[in-house]
């Protein structure tokens, strides 16, 4: 009996990843999303790398060199206070995916919890949870967005926590209907008949199972806040505009003069944004395609 | 038919779900999905559940197993001769109760989690019940494979890789891994290809014959129920309408509802001359049962009496055959 | 031989592939088929082999990623005695337009999907009256009424104003057949039209469809893996398997003479009432193959006990047994080729 | 269906104080002196003189005194005052909120249109040039800042090009339609862009998906011309999840105006509840933002009822 | 006193964004319609929503405020020259107490009711009772005998103000130095239409929605958030403007507005927008030299005792002076606009004492480490503008002061001076002074200064001098208590002065035909800009 332990060791080998490979292969396939996830990659990477790719500061100012087209030394130029646009736009990705993705990773995750637990357990609890989503619902979001920044104050912890508070109900709503559908399915039923404890079959067994949606909204959501960072920035109650973020760079550019006379102050910036949501967008559709199997 | 060894006694149980409406959700009624049932189940025997669909066959295999809190009755489980009723039980009694009775579901395609690996659903109920050594585990788990005929390292495969009949023996070789007394099985085969069903129920059959299993065979399809089963109860609307050793419910189907069902079904045999007695109208809906008699509405037979008063079951010629209908209500 | 007029469909040589994935899948495979007059066709398998797909291909409502080919596809026509050549049609053209609904009508699978939700049923039973004959809307709901009434449905005049989430399963599935039979077409393809069912309801539907045919000499291709439906109701069975036309005979060759050890397997592998205690059922091996990694030859070599090297060689033709039986398989190799 | 109504009517109430409660505890948090804002301190003329004017305000009463009084205020109609310059409340509501609607309105409308008329053609004509043509159109909209735009849009058509005016609502003197279509153009269009592009999409995917459905094989078994089977069955089945969607984005059309009126001085509701934000005035962030929500429940209580009219399983109830 | 330009409470915005306006001369064919704009946006006053029309207690500025109100004296561009307007002529005690002013008569209101002297002393007690106002007036008008009684009510009457027939006298407790400019800005109120208001509420008054005006013009329509137009007042005696409708547009951007020809006039110390002005030829720029200052005031120690340890040491507060680069900021941020400060006292006036704080990061670098300062600290600078300049202002002295080894934080507040008066959670706040003159600037130090007082403790080091400066209008005495503050402020550095900001004023004089000899002063304050003769010519 002790060779069977490596018969399960190697059959694992030939067959664990099949579904994982056979996703893949499907995304790959998919053009745009792959272009897409490769914009995401390169994007998040030299953000990530920031400080490999050029030893510029983002924050360092030159006076003497402002508004310089792009040139060697300046690959992207500088801006009106001579920092370098390409350093600022590589460590201003910094702070908006970081914000857009936690925001949106929380807002999943608060989505999720709430979701599984009003999808499960169903009758009083649920219908609590329905209805204060369809509160936050019923409030513009920019408008809700805005207020809580007037509660708690900006700052990119502040934004993080007011994209999550903001953004969670479409991940509940999700996470509640597949919950409440799931919950008949077979195989919670077979747990339940072996007496599994009811937070595990929860997150154990149900939860792995809606990841997918989730995902795939958690992207649509990372999306919407990059261009919600930068609408906030252009109320002026985003990220202090102190700290450059896409937004924030973004709107430093929005003046007549820089539109019509230094391109690159707003193309890159816009350019960067709109590159993201567009590969993010792609991406996710690229990802709804592999995981949900009614979309094909 | 004599010294038999009862496994399970269940006294007037009952199920009823509430029906709830508006924003208040109040109770405005209720499925009376199990009403007043009483069965006796004995020890390695295959007992078939046939009726429609909706009449309650599930929600009766799912109430024995406590699945479902019963809004009423017994259920009585023989616990080395001592009877224990397992309404009454705790939640750590229960748990333990959930070694002795296993359920096989309907749909194979469902029952696997699809984004676990099959060695992953098969080690979970081990841990949950305490076998804590990977080696033991492992080896129960070649034991209920090699008792469905499945190679141990198709283990690793996620179910999708699997076809429905894979899938349904892989689950009841689940289902086996904790040692069950009994099994219950709803509508195991329904699913599954013609082709494919033979082997399961075979298969199911042969188990039985090697653990000395009790069967709860749940289904729709009469034939396949009588191909298990030694003795067949038939339901109509969550009420028991006959109970009967399968070959007898062949021969004589009492009810008017047994019969009409054993009529319906098509028999794939030609130059058979059969008279197929047609029952009129729709199954009603559990929350608005017809009074009386349930079946009244549709019955050929109807009188005045099956339309005030619900017939009880009870035995035909002090047989085992027992039946709820007042043609027979004289004799009894 | 008979008469090609007897045939209200002849089907030859059909076959269906799906492009997905950017790869070209074979599902079904020079199926040939021809549909008596007033008759009734039993087409059977098991699910997933291309019974759906073959008569869909037939009347042609298949998605864009199909690639239908046939020699022909012929349906005579009682009414004007004229043969059209469906398989030159265009899919959603005038031509074929005319001939769906008014001369074939359609029965499907799952009377729970298949009636439109915001729709009075009335309404949908008469749309396709409407549109084959120009009738007023009122007449047309005059016979809607007298249909619903011939399929007994309880209480037509006030039903007929009913939404489909107010009918029960069987009452669906009878307005379903009233939307195929309206305009009283000579063909009605029914895929399954019970599987959904409960046998007692089942056993109304087939009544009711058996005495349809009878009473108003319809022909019918019953699509269905219910062994017991097709003992009951066909006159000619077809038996599919991944695709292929395994055997084609009357009923009384399917089920006293079968031939492919396909045809005599699924026949042994369902129970039947009444069975001897002890008797066992017949299996048949393996699994269902997947369609997409089939290899040249007999699609059922692997599950056959028969099976030998030549069977996986090339595919197999069809050897007329008997008159009007057809068999594909090698045993059988001394009987006459038909293409 | 008037049983209906009335239930979606009732259940309004309830979600109505909820929010108020909400908007009115939830700005509470605000640590904010109101004082402050209503008298600059570089122009407070003497610190008795705020003093008076606190107490004057009831600004020192607890908070469930506030609440109540707010909601008694609110119901008899007087909404109050802006602390920060006085305007009274309930004709900011009556001035601004109309042309926030107007905007709205016609963006919804425009954005429908177009976004499931394009959407649901791209899903008959799946991988036709409409179909790539829209799909790209679609996300290219959601993915350009809609200030950004907004501006770009100025610089464009009223800067360079001199065609429409640069912002506001009417211009002096002028009056009539022209007028006010002239000035709708661009921040209408600003606003249709990104609105359309998830309405293409997601008519396009429910469309896709009803297209799918047996019922449409049923209608096409009839024989009835194709056209019919999108219009009459698919359109109107595919129109729920659309309307459903379209109700969820509501409230981000009035909350994307709060850029969009602050690109184009647009004097609506959305620019003032972005200044009230920004200078903390809350009583008319409170009512302002429970003016939009109630205006959103409202209309998502039309969208029901116009879904309840599409379909009667909805109307009829289960 | 002095307006203070930086409209603190909703973080006002450029110096762009305050409204820039003109009439213009009339006659010829062309329609006389004069087209200037406010911006809408930060800023919570009326007129920043588009709601009501300016209140003109806060900074009496802009051409519309002239078309509509009139005071009782004229200034001219500078400010120290009055000529009459409401007042045919005013006299001053010897010991500078007592002013009286003759009223012009026949003078109406735009509803045609008599403008009287009891309008005159009706405004003055107003004023003394209201929220919100220009601190230029509460510190002019404090002075006045029983000021304090009347305001905190102990007084029926005010009894420095004095109305006889057309004669309105004033008396004043002690010296102000700047009393009659600051009555060349004061706008009257008509008593009949505003009495009923709260003062304390006067500021926020639907009142200002259509208000009784005195000037030229009266309101025409209010169009909410989208523009207000002013017509002819039927009832001015004065000449007639050539210009016969003024249009004021709510516009999210000025220079948006500009290129649309939405505006014939603003004025703005942006480059930016400078520049791009620059590019429109129709737009003519008048450069005007005024006192606006720049700095920071370092939180040093509220009354309510609470210290704020960073700044104690006056070590830290020089070295940040040294460790900015102030000239080239000035150079590349305000090129030929700002001036570097050394302190209140520009380095143009004579009184200037030639101290100096060069760019010299060692220095500070040196003076930081014999202070002691803390490198971990974190160093907070609160700013309340929001426009694009200020932030790249604010992130250019974050850069300088990184760069000697300090932690920076720039926090922009959205809540203005409640955050610099009150809150004071930071260690040097960025300010903005439009001042009125140079006493405003010193006023600040004052302990009595109810703002000033919780950053600087209201220390009594200044009281003296301050108060002097303000009374004081001989030019010697003064220049010699300049020298003496100015050593005071350089030995405490309570506020680090950066530099003063010259504004431009566009004109579009294409469509504007300016009379010969008109010279434009500060923006921010009404002065003799000589609109009757204003002509629109295209
Ligand atoms: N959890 C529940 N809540 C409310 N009603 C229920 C619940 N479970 C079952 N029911 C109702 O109880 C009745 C019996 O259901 P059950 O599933 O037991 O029928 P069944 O005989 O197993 O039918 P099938 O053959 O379709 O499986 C049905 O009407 C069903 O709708
Ligand atoms: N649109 C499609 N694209 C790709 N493959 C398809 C499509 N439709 C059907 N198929 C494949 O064709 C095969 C035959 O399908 P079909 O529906 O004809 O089976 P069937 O015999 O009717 O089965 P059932 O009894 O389950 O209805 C299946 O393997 C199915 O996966
Ligand atoms: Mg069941
Ligand atoms: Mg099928």
């Amino acid at each position: 009996m002790s060779s069977q332990t490596s018969v399960f060791e190697q059959a694992n080998k030939k067959h664990a990843s099949s579904l994982l490979r056979k996703n893949i292969r499907k995304f790959v396939n998919n053009r745009l999303a792959m272009i897409g996830l490769i914009c995401v990659v390169v994007i998040v990477f030299t953000a990530v790398f920031a400080p490999l790719l050029t030893s510029y500061d983002p924050n360092k100012i030159s006076l003497g060199e402002k508004n310089t087209s792009p040139c060697m030394e300046h690959l992207l130029g500088t801006d009106n206070l001579g920092r370098d646009v390409f350093a600022r736009v590589l460590y201003g990705g910094r702070v908006s995916v970081f914000v857009s993705v936690m925001g949106a990773l929380m807002g999943s995750l608060v989505g999720m919890v709430l979701g599984s637990m009003a999808g499960y357990f169903g009758g009083k609890l649920d219908m609590l949870l329905v209805r204060l989503s369809e509160i936050f619902q019923t409030f513009p979001e920019m408008i809700l967005i805005m207020i809580l920044v007037a509660i708690l104050g900006q700052g990119v912890g502040n934004l993080v926590l007011v994209f999550c508070i903001t953004g969670w109900m479409t991940t509940f709503r999700m996470v509640r209907n597949e919950f409440l559908a799931l919950r008949g399915e077979t195989y919670v039923q077979v747990c339940e008949a072996f007496g599994m404890p009811k937070a595990a079959i929860m997150f154990k067994q149900i939860l792995p199972n809606v990841l997918s949606p989730v995902i795939v909204s958690a992207t649509v959501n990372v999306a919407g806040f990059i261009l919600s960072e930068a609408s906030l920035s252009f109320l002026g109650v985003g990220v202090p505009s102190s700290v450059p973020t896409w937004g924030n760079i973004l709107n430093a550019a929005k003046s007549v003069e820089v539109v019509s006379n230094y391109w690159w102050l707003w193309a890159v910036p816009g350019g960067v944004i709109s590159i993201f949501v567009l590969a993010i967008n792609f991406f996710g559709d690229g990802l709804r395609d592999v995981l949900d199997p009614k979309q094909q | 038919m004599a010294e038999k060894e009862l496994i399970f006694q269940i006294k007037n149980l009952q199920m009823w779900f509430p029906v709830r409406k508006g924003f208040l959700r109040k109770t405005t009624g209720h499925v009376k999905a199990v009403d007043d049932v009483s069965l006796d189940v004995y020890k390695g025997e295959t007992l078939g559940i046939v009726g429609e669909s909706g009449c309650g066959k599930s929600t009766l295999g799912k109430t024995i197993m406590m699945l479902n809190t019963p809004t009423g009755g017994q259920v009585l489980f023989n616990y080395e001769g001592q009877f224990k009723d397992i309404t009454k039980f705790t939640s750590q009694e229960l748990f333990q109760f959930r070694k002795k009775v296993q359920m096989v579901f309907q749909d194979p395609y469902s029952a696997l989690n699809p984004l676990k690996k099959i060695y992953t659903a098969f080690e979970e109920p081990l841990k949950v019940h305490g076998v804590n050594s990977k080696e033991e585990r492992e080896k129960i788990m070649e034991d209920v494979l090699k008792m469905v005929n499945i190679q141990p390292d198709y283990l690793l495969r996620y179910p999708h890789e699997f076809s429905g009949g894979q899938r349904q023996r892989l689950c009841i070789a689940r289902a086996l891994e904790v040692r069950p007394e009994v099994l219950i099985c709803d509508e195991p085969v329904s699913a599954l290809d013609v082709s494919i069903q033979a082997q399961v129920l075979n298969l199911m059959k042969k188990i039985q014959k090697d653990l000395g299993l009790t069967y709860l065979f749940i289904a729709h399809d009469l034939s396949v129920v009588q191909y298990m089963s030694n003795r067949i109860v038939v339901m109509y609307l969550g009420k028991i309408v006959e109970i009967a050793d399968s070959r007898a419910l062949y021969d004589e189907p009492l009810h008017p509802y047994t019969r009409a069902l054993l009529s319906a079904i098509p028999v794939p045999q030609i130059h058979q001359e059969k008279k197929r007695i047609v029952l009129p109208g729709e199954v009603p809906s559990p929350i608005r049962k017809p009074a009386g008699c349930a079946l009244h509405p549709r019955c050929p037979h109807c009188m005045e009496k099956c339309k005030q008063v619900d017939p009880v079951l009870t035995r035909y010629k002090d047989g085992e055959h027992m039946v709820a209908c007042h043609l027979y209500g004289a004799e009894s | 031989m008979n008469n090609n007029m007897d045939y209200v469909l002849d089907v030859k040589n059909l076959s269906t592939s799906f492009i997905s994935d950017r790869k070209e899948i074979r599902i079904v495979k020079n199926v040939s088929l021809r549909l008596r007059r007033g008759t009734t066709l039993a087409v059977v398998g098991e699910s997933g082999c291309g019974k759906s797909v073959t008569v869909h291909s037939i009347v042609k409502l298949m998605p864009k990623n199909a690639k239908v080919s046939a020699d022909h596809v012929i349906y005579r026509s009682a009414k004007d005695g004229k043969e059209y050549r469906l398989d030159q049609m265009e899919p959603f053209g005038t031509e074929m337009r005319k001939l769906r609904g008014a001369e074939i009508g359609m029965v499907f699978q799952d009377p729970m999907s298949s009636l439109n939700p915001v729709y009075k049923v009335g309404d949908q039973v008469a749309e396709g009256l409407i549109q084959h004959t120009g009738m007023s809307k009122a007449e047309a709901q005059k016979q809607v009424l007298d249909m619903f009434r011939k399929l007994g449905i309880p209480d037509p005049e006030s039903r007929i104003s009913d939404f489909p989430h107010q009918f029960s399963g069987g009452m669906k599935q009878r307005v379903v057949i009233a939307i195929a039979m309206i305009c009283n077409p000579d063909i009605i393809i029914a895929d399954e039209p019970t599987t959904a069912l409960d046998v007692t309801i089942q056993a109304q539907i087939m009544e009711l469809m058996k005495s349809l045919q009878v009473n108003d000499h319809k022909s019918i291709i019953l699509i269905t893996h219910n062994m017991g439906l097709v003992a009951e109701m066909a006159d000619e069975v077809c038996v599919m398997y991944m695709g292929r036309v395994m055997e084609f005979g009357s009923l009384e060759d399917i089920f006293e003479n079968p031939s492919h050890p396909y045809t005599q397997a699924l026949l042994r592998s369902v129970p039947v009432l009444g069975l001897a205690e002890g008797q066992e059922l017949g299996t048949i091996p393996g699994i269902t193959p997947n369609p997409a990694d089939l290899g040249p030859g007999c699609e059922f070599a692997d599950r056959c006990p028969f099976c030998q090297d030549r069977c996986r060689q090339k595919d197999i033709p069809r050897f007329e047994v008997s008159p009007g039986h057809y068999v594909r398989c090698l045993k059988f190799d001394s009987f006459q080729e038909v293409d | 269906m008037l049983s209906f109504i009335g239930k979606k009517l009732l259940q309004m109430i309830p979600m109505l104080l909820l929010i108020s409660f909400i908007v009115f505890g939830g700005l509470q948090l605000m640590d904010i002196d109101p004082i402050s804002y209503m008298v600059t301190p570089d122009m407070a003329a003497s610190a008795e003189n705020q003093e008076a004017l606190r107490e004057q305000l009831g600004l020192n009463d607890p908070f469930v005194v506030r609440y109540f009084n707010w909601v008694k205020d609110l119901l008899t109609g007087n909404f109050g005052y802006s602390i920060i310059n006085g305007t009274s409340i309930a004709n900011i509501v009556r001035t601004r909120l109309p042309a926030t609607f107007e905007l709205a309105i016609i963006a919804l409308i425009l954005s429908s249109v177009i976004g499931i008329g394009i959407g649901i053609l791209s899903a008959i004509r799946q991988n036709g040039i409409i179909d790539y043509v829209g799909r790209v159109f679609a996300v290219l909209g959601q993915s350009i800042p809609q200030f950004f735009f907004g501006i770009c849009m100025v610089q464009i058509f009223a800067i360079k090009l001199g065609w429409l005016p640069v912002n506001g609502r009417t211009s002096p003197g002028a009056s009539g339609l022209g007028d006010a279509i002239v000035h709708l153009v661009l921040p209408v269009l600003t606003m249709t862009v990104a609105m359309c592009a998830v309405l293409m999409r997601y008519s396009r995917n429910t469309m896709l998906d009803v297209l799918n459905s047996d019922y449409i094989k049923t209608a096409r078994s009839k024989g009835i011309p194709e056209w019919k089977v999108y219009i009459k069955h698919g359109f109107r089945n595919a129109m729920r999840p659309v309307l459903v969607i379209l109700c969820f984005r509501l409230p981000m059309l009035i909350g994307g105006s709060v850029v969009i009126e602050s690109v184009f001085g647009w004097p609506g509701i959305g620019s003032i509840i972005t200044q009230s934000v920004v200078s903390g005035d809350y009583p008319v962030i409170m009512v302002t933002t429970l003016m939009v929500a109630a205006a959103i429940l409202v209309a998502s209580f039309l969208v029901d009822v116009l879904t309840a009219a599409l379909d009667p399983r909805v109307r009829l109830g289960e | 006193g002095g307006g203070n330009n930086a409209n603190s409470g909703a973080g006002s915005s450029t110096p762009a964004s305050t409204p820039a306006s003109t009439p213009d001369a009339p006659s010829g064919p062309v329609e006389q319609t004069l087209k200037v704009a406010t911006t809408l946006g930060s800023g919570g006053s009326s007129d920043a929503t588009g709601d009501k029309t300016k209140y003109p207690w806060h900074n009496p500025d802009g051409v519309t405020t002239a078309a509509m109100y009139r005071t009782l004296l004229l200034a001219d561009a500078n400010l120290t020259d009055v000529s009459p307007s409401l007042a045919t002529e005013y006299t001053v005690s010897d010991d500078g107490l007592t002013y009286t002013f003759t009223m012009k008569e026949g003078v109406k209101w735009s509803d045609g009711e008599p403008l009287t002297a009891a309008d005159v002393a009706f405004s003055i007690k107003t004023n003394l009772k209201v929220a919100s106002g220009n601190a230029i007036f509460t510190n002019a008008f404090t002075n006045i005998v029983g000021a304090d009684a009347w305001r905190d009510g102990s007084a029926s009457d005010l009894e420095g103000v004095k109305v006889d027939g057309n004669v309105v006298t004033i008396n004043l407790s002690s010296s102000y130095g700047a009393f009659i400019p600051v009555i060349a800005q004061f706008c009257i109120l008509p008593e009949h239409a505003v009495k009923d208001i709260d003062p304390l509420e006067l500021h926020n008054s639907e009142y200002w929605a259509n208000p009784v005006t005195s000037g030229a013009f009266k309101l025409g329509e209010l169009s909410v958030g989208n523009y207000y137009t002013l017509v002819p007042n039927e009832y001015y005696e004065g000449t007639p403007w050539k210009i016969t409708q003024i249009i004021n547009y709510y516009v999210p951007d000025l220079l948006v507005a500009a290129q649309a020809g939405n505006t014939y006039m603003l004025n703005t110390n942006s480059p930016e927008i400078i520049s791009e002005l620059g590019k429109l030829d129709f737009m003519t720029m008048y450069p005007v030299d005024i006192l606006f200052y720049r700095y920071f005031i370092c939180n040093m120690k509220g009354v309510d005792g609470n210290q704020n340890p960073v700044m104690q040491d006056k070590r830290v507060r020089e070295a940040i002076l040294y460790a900015i680069d102030r000239e080239t900021i000035a150079e590349q941020l305000y090129p030929g606009l700002a001036h570097v400060l050394h302190s209140g006292v520009p380095n143009d006036y004579a009184e200037y004492n030639g101290k100096a704080y060069e760019y010299n990061p060692e220095k500070a670098k040196q003076l930081l480490q014999e202070a002691n300062y803390d490198f971990n600290h974190t160093f907070r600078i609160l700013y309340y503008y929001s426009d694009q300049n200020s932030i790249d202002f604010m992130d250019t002295i974050a850069y300088y002061l990184r760069e000697v080894g300090m932690k920076v934080e720039t926090v922009q507040s959205q809540q203005g001076t409640v955050d610099l008066f009150q809150t004071r959670n930071y260690d040097v706040g960025y300010k903005g002074l439009s001042a009125f003159n140079i006493a405003e600037w010193y006023g600040e130090y004052s302990s009595g200064n109810s703002n000033f007082r919780n950053i600087f403790g209201g220390d009594t080091l200044f009281d003296e001098k301050a108060e002097a400066i303000a009374a004081e209008s001989d030019p010697a005495k003064r220049s010699q208590i300049l020298k003496d503050l100015q050593t005071l402020e350089q030995e405490n550095l309570y506020k680090l002065p950066l530099y003063t900001i010259g504004n431009n004023i566009f004109v579009n004089t294409k469509c504007v035909k300016l009379p010969d000899g008109v010279t434009f002063g500060n923006p921010w304050y009404l002065y003799d800009m000589d609109l009757a003769n204003w002509e629109i010519i295209a």
